[in-house]
């Protein structure tokens, strides 16, 4: 290491220098885009895969285009963004705390470990037939099926979080005369920030598949049930619109989330984060 | 040069002495001694270093010294009252900057930690901060957050929150034993520039023995673990000191040889033995 | 005493949880979707295990429904773990690759795989070809993520290390790019166990004769709770054994990583 | 929740519904249910489990529960009750409503050919995968040796076509516009009897409480009657045109189900009977309770 | 004591000859030089050392030497044929060992790698590898795994590997930055024994001016980058060095300053003076 050469963020990509100056990301990208539609387009032209089960990508996008206009489409979207925010906020309003105290207090820890670690073992879908069953096809199953599906590895991540927390800091902390809640506010949780971010990052797409994924498969409201519909009809064109915007719908979320965690937690990406 | 073997006990305008400290680790063999008995005191504006064999327990001693660890034995007094847990005269610095600074807080709120809980006026915690800061040649780094500094900046954020709180000790654990050979110099010039200025007791551990010839006015040479004072040798060399001019000096290489062997000497496996840590 | 008491640390909590269950179920609120615990353990063994030691104890129902499930989870798995390391290594050292798919990655990790439900059942018919390719293509994307993500982390040292010592490029790989993606990809591999889960149940939810997903509905609509739970159990039970085996694969496999961290476990 | 008489107005009751049932669309139109003093809101379940759920938990006070389902559930033991009768199969000389279909291509003919092939089904041990193991039990087929495999109505006729099934058990109005791809081997309703292909299910305490259940029931009985009228066919289907977007003159060529309000408990007893004789059911129960009074026909 | 200015070129007989070495990194910017024009030359078992002030280049410089990086100007040749990809005879040790060994390779394995790809018969891989343990000292460590070691063994181990290629050349980056005080003085010694019983040419990157006076042949002083030579200053102590006699010498004091005096004077500004990066 050098005197005053800046220290590169922990993780940080290093890059192998080239001669040529390289064609930027985004181009490619575009490429690869474009290819997949191309791709695609051939294998429905020449037969390979039935115009019956799956659209021409033009007519896909022309359809996309529809959707986004249609006005009843833009209330079931809202009807899942809903349900996905909810599930969020309620299984993050319990997880993070409880994770705090079950990470900070070692007698906590360990038997609390083997609960989640059972729970988190039974995938939500295995719930789905009970969940209908006990909370119907509405809202209710949506956010118990999602929220029981986020609520553990927010959990987790938050437990972690608090336990990686670095000793080095809480001697440097005590040697401050901090006592056990100072310790607390001002080391353990920025230093459990950054894993709690990524907990609920995670979580955030695992929420918006597992409702999609309700709603595709029994759930009455939401951007699943507009695509079972067309389904129903069958209509391959508006159902892989459909799909094709739920996938950019959960890209938009994930860069949102990892935009939102850029700038409240800069020093995340300095530090060596907790996800697992 | 006079070198008083086991560190004999002195006048009584001590600041920090430590009489006897013995520490054990406890761990499932038993407990596991650290420190054996170790005797010393510093007087006020002293400039202290202690040196060791790898592993001879100078960071178990600068924790109990500084509070952070109970003794097994012996006791702490800084200015005549016990020293069993942190107090305001005495700042600690450690060597890991990358992991005593935090990273969520800029440099200047990293710098105004220790003034938090003290009901200093808001205003005099700005000043003091920015004082602590000019003087360790930070002033413009301010509102920086430290992954954005280099590793020297970073270990001179460490001392200017030691700084700010004007600590009576200084307590350093092998401060620059992380950056590189020629930061090094540099921040020794600055510690020494800023010591001077200040009037600060500094107890200051490294493993660099011109390090600790270079920057003290005493050396204190500890045993091969659990460790007692092999040697306290007063350091004759006159200030101020200068990095090309001070180690060109006879006495300074007579110091550094003295200090070079008495180490080596209660060394008993080198380091090119080699132990090894598993798991 | 002490290795009496040990265990008991950890599952203390999970007894007191379960005896709450059956309190509950039996006392309070004796839901008709919920059975206590004890019924669903009595059934589990009914319904699971049976005193036939040719058949290595195990029920009819257990060899007609959870045998199939294992093994489309056991070849989807497989077949994820081996195209994403592949892929995501490749994708890692190979940059504009890596840009040219990005986008199609981030797509493809955000659509729902259970939307392509139809198109499989279209492509693959009422097979397990469907199934494992559903699970495959589920736990895909966080192995493949992860596997990019590990080979671009590679420290830029060690990759300059392996040049100047001029190894083979499949050397390189073996040795360096693989080993040093490694705890990344295992991390990848560990979230995908839970997707594969996931995606086992979903995918005999519908379109399939056998497996625990199958056998979840058709008990779902003969309003068998008991043995809905019983289900249920059997999945946590597969899932627990699933992680605890990883964990101990990873626990060797991975020891380097994490002495290097300097983790005590 | 729901069902209340209050004072002023008329009670409203929740009833899950499929999509677009002709009697809510008419009944609506028509004010029948306002003129038996009753509001309905429409609340949508895909399936008989998922209805009686929603009964039972208070999430509806009627669910559509197709017969089987019915008998299973009350079997159980919840406290169910049938209030009305929906749908029934349209049995000869009326033109058959179902069929097994096959691709228009296909080497199958009779129900024979069907031994050890694969049928789509839309659940699996339900009503369709009852009606149709009867039908193939009556023309001498093992039935163990036929694979069932339930699929969406939607994915049915594409899994047909592409081959990934041999036959699939459907109504003709669910074919989309794929009428001209298939053929129908049989209606396997036809030979049947009277089968509850739909009913209304309500908890017993809603029965109990006042007598909503009831006007319910006589809502079906007029509404059923005025679908009844051949003069009503046109309008009928112009109705329900609006609510499921398909042309009515597709609607006006589908074969339809039979309706019937009211529910005759030999054919109930001969449901039950199939599904113990299909080991369903263990054994048969006693049904005189399951349904009250006021619906028996 | 000889100081050539500029380095001037001598000798034919040099191993490695570079000539007008430069090199631009290109950037979205546009293209950085990082090394303008350097030019030196090392004969067949000296030991160079390459000191200047930090960012002036040195890693550039030993990165185009060892055939890892391409030039932008001049050539580096090597017994006379021009490198441009690494080659069998020059080995390379960096700084960092926890980032150079293979953490999920045994130390004989890591040792053995380069050998690897070439041939090499196992049982001669083998020997050769125990051999070049033996030589840093780890003959006992062969079959732990780099994190079970100190950091001092792990670059021990990192220079074993260099050297069972049995290298004309070994070019070490800083190798011994990373390691505390004691643990380099240890290692300093090891290296110039291993130099002087294989006969091996060793070119030297450090930050440590008396490091560097203390081991070398010649010490190559860089200018502030873009960097050229500033002084080639032959060190004329006597071998066998010692670590107390040698640097008490005035000889030493005098190389040590003079070397100290070219870097500082070619750094313009001192370090304290610090840049940021942000973001
Ligand atoms: N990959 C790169 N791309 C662009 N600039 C670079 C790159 N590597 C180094 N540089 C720049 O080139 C200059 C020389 O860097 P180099 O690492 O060679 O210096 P150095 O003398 O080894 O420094 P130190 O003493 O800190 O190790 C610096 O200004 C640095 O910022
Ligand atoms: N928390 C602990 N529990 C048990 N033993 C410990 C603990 N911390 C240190 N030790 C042991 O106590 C002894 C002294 O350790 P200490 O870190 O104080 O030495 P040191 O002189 O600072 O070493 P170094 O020069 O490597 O910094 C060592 O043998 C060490 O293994
Ligand atoms: O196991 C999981 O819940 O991911
Ligand atoms: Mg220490
Ligand atoms: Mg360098």
């Amino acid at each position: 290491m050098t005197t005053e050469t800046p220290v590169r963020p922990v993780g940080a990509p290093t890059r192998v220098r080239r001669r040529r100056r390289p064609v930027p990301d985004w181009v490619l990208g575009a490429a690869g885009a474009v290819t997949l539609l191309v791709v695609w387009d051939l294998a429905v032209r020449t037969g390979a895969v039935s115009e019956d089960s799956l659209p021409y990508p033009a007519a896909m996008l022309a359809r996309a285009g529809n959707l986004l206009v249609d006005r009843e489409f833009l209330t079931q979207t809202g009807h899942t963004l809903w349900a996905w925010f909810a599930s969020l906020a309620l299984a993050g309003a319990v997880a993070v705390p409880l994770g705090l105290l079950m990470g900070y207090f070692a007698t906590l820890y360990r038997p609390a470990s083997t609960v989640v670690h059972a729970a988190r073992s039974i995938p939500s879908t295995a719930f789905l037939p009970v969940a209908i069953l006990m909370f119907g096809l509405g809202f209710q199953m949506k956010l118990a099926l999602a929220i029981y599906a986020i609520f553990w590895p927010i959990l987790l991540n938050a437990m972690y979080g608090v336990r990686d927390a670095e000793p080095q800091m809480l001697t440097a902390g005590r040697s401050m005369g901090w006592n056990r809640y100072r310790l607390l506010t001002r080391i353990v949780l920025p230093s459990a920030a950054p894993a709690i971010a990524t907990g609920i990052r995670v979580a955030s797409s695992i929420a918006l598949i597992v409702v999609l994924s309700t709603e595709l498969l029994g759930a009455t409201t939401g951007i699943g049930t507009v695509i079972t519909t067309y389904q129903q009809a069958q209509r391959p064109d508006f159902v892989y619109a459909g799909i094709l915007l739920t996938g950019l719908l959960g890209v938009v979320v994930y860069y949102a989330f990892t935009f939102a965690e850029r700038a409240l937690l800069p020093w995340a990406n300095a530090q060596r984060g907790g996800a697992r | 040069m006079t070198a008083t073997i086991g560190g004999e006990k002195s006048m009584t305008s001590a600041v920090l002495e430590v009489a006897g400290l013995g520490k054990s680790y406890r761990s499932r063999a038993g407990d596991v001694p650290a420190v054996r008995s170790i005797t010393f005191d510093v007087r006020p504006g002293e400039f202290v270093s202690v040196v060791g064999p790898s592993g001879c327990g100078k960071t178990t001693l600068m924790m109990c010294i500084a509070g952070l660890l109970p003794l097994t034995t012996g006791a702490v007094t800084f200015r005549g009252t016990p020293l069993d847990r942190p107090r305001d005269g005495v700042a600690v610095v450690f060597q890991d900057y990358s992991r005593s600074l935090f990273p969520w807080l800029t440099v200047a709120k990293n710098v105004a930690l220790p003034l938090k809980d003290r009901k200093v006026p808001r205003e005099q915690v700005r000043s003091r901060v920015a004082h602590a800061l000019e003087m360790v040649g930070l002033g413009h780094a301010a509102d920086l957050h430290p992954w954005q500094l280099s590793g020297g900046m970073q270990q001179r954020v460490a001392i200017a929150r030691g700084l700010v709180v004007e600590p009576e000790v200084l307590i350093m654990d092998e401060p620059f034993a992380s950056v590189d050979a020629q930061t090094r110099t540099s921040l020794e010039d600055l510690l020494l520039r800023i010591w001077a200025e200040t009037g600060t007791t500094v107890l200051f551990v490294t493993h660099d023995i011109d390090e600790a010839v270079y920057l003290s006015d005493r050396v204190v040479v500890l045993s091969q673990g659990p460790s007692v004072v092999v040697a306290d040798i007063a350091i004759g060399l006159e200030r101020p000191r200068d990095q090309v001019a001070t180690k060109q000096t006879a006495l300074f290489g007579e110091l550094r040889g003295e200090v070079y062997g008495l180490v080596m000497a209660s060394e008993k496996r080198t380091s090119l033995a080699g132990h090894t840590d598993q798991g | 005493m002490r290795r009496v008491l040990r265990p008991l640390q950890w599952v203390w909590l999970l007894v007191v949880v379960l005896l709450v269950w059956e309190l509950l179920t039996r006392t309070v609120t004796r839901s008709l979707f919920v059975p206590p615990v004890s019924e669903i353990l009595r059934t589990f063994g009914d319904s699971w295990f049976a005193a036939t030691p040719s058949t290595l104890f195990l029920s009819e129902e257990f060899r007609t429904n959870v045998l199939p499930s294992i093994g489309r989870i056991a070849a989807g798995y497989a077949i994820a773990s081996v195209a994403g390391i592949c892929g995501g290594i490749l994708l890692g050292v190979w940059r504009p690759a890596g840009a040219f798919f990005n986008p199609l990655i981030r797509l493809g990790m955000s659509v729902p795989v259970t939307a392509l439900l139809p198109l499989a059942i279209v492509v693959f018919g009422i097979t397990n070809s469907m199934n494992v390719f559903l699970i495959a293509l589920g736990c895909l994307w966080p192995i493949l993520i992860n596997a990019y993500d590990g080979a671009r982390g590679i420290d830029g040292t060690m990759t300059l290390t392996a040049r100047s010592m001029q190894l083979s490029r499949r050397r390189y790989f073996l040795n360096v790019l693989l080993p040093g993606a490694s705890p990344a990809i295992v991390a990848g591999m560990r979230v995908s166990v839970g997707t594969a889960m996931v995606l086992m149940v979903v995918s005999e939810l519908y379109a399939a004769t056998s497996g625990l997903g199958y056998y979840l509905t058709q008990q779902q609509r003969l309003f068998r709770f008991p043995q809905l739970w019983s289900a249920i159990l059997l999945i946590a039970l597969i899932g627990i054994l699933a992680n605890a085996a990883f964990a101990a694969l990873e626990r060797s496999a991975l020891r380097w990583h994490h002495a290097a961290r300097g983790e005590s476990r | 929740d729901g069902g209340t008489d209050t004072a002023s107005g008329p009670a409203t009751i929740k009833v899950t519904s499929f999509g677009c049932e002709i009697w809510n669309t008419w009944a609506e139109a028509k004010g029948v249910f306002a003129k038996h003093d009753l509001k309905v809101e429409l609340v949508k379940s895909t399936g008989g489990s998922a209805a009686v759920a929603a009964v039972l938990s208070g999430a509806a006070d009627l669910g559509y529960v197709n017969g089987f389902s019915a008998i299973n559930a009350y079997n159980t033991g919840f406290p169910i009750e049938i209030v009305a009768g929906a749908n029934t199969n349209a049995l000869p000389p009326a033109k058959p409503a179902q069929g097994v279909f096959v691709g228009t291509n296909s080497p199958l003919k009779t129900a024979k050919d069907l031994a050890g092939k694969t049928i789509a089904v839309n659940e699996l041990n339900g009503l369709n995968q009852i009606v149709t193991s009867t039908w193939l039990k009556q023309n001498g087929v093992d039935v163990s040796g036929v694979r069932f495999v339930a699929l969406p109505f939607s994915d049915q006729v594409p899994a047909l076509l592409s081959g990934k099934v041999d036959a699939a058990q459907l109504g003709y109005s669910l074919l989309g516009d794929n009428n001209g791809k298939v053929r129908s081997l049989a209606d396997p309703f036809a030979t049947a009897g009277t089968v509850y292909i739909a009913t209304y299910v309500a908890s017993k305490a809603f029965v109990a409480k006042g007598d909503t259940a009831s006007r319910f029931h006589d809502a079906m009985v007029e509404t059923m009657a005025a679908l009844g009228e051949p003069a009503n066919t046109d309008e009928s289907f112009a109705l329900l045109s609006a609510c499921n977007k398909v042309p009515a003159d597709v609607l006006k060529a589908q074969p339809q189900n039979a309706l019937s309000p009211s529910v005759d408990l030999t054919a109930l007893n001969a449901m039950a009977d199939q599904m113990v004789e299909q080991k369903i059911l263990p054994k048969k129960p006693d049904l005189d309770a399951f349904v009250p009074g006021f619906a028996r026909s």
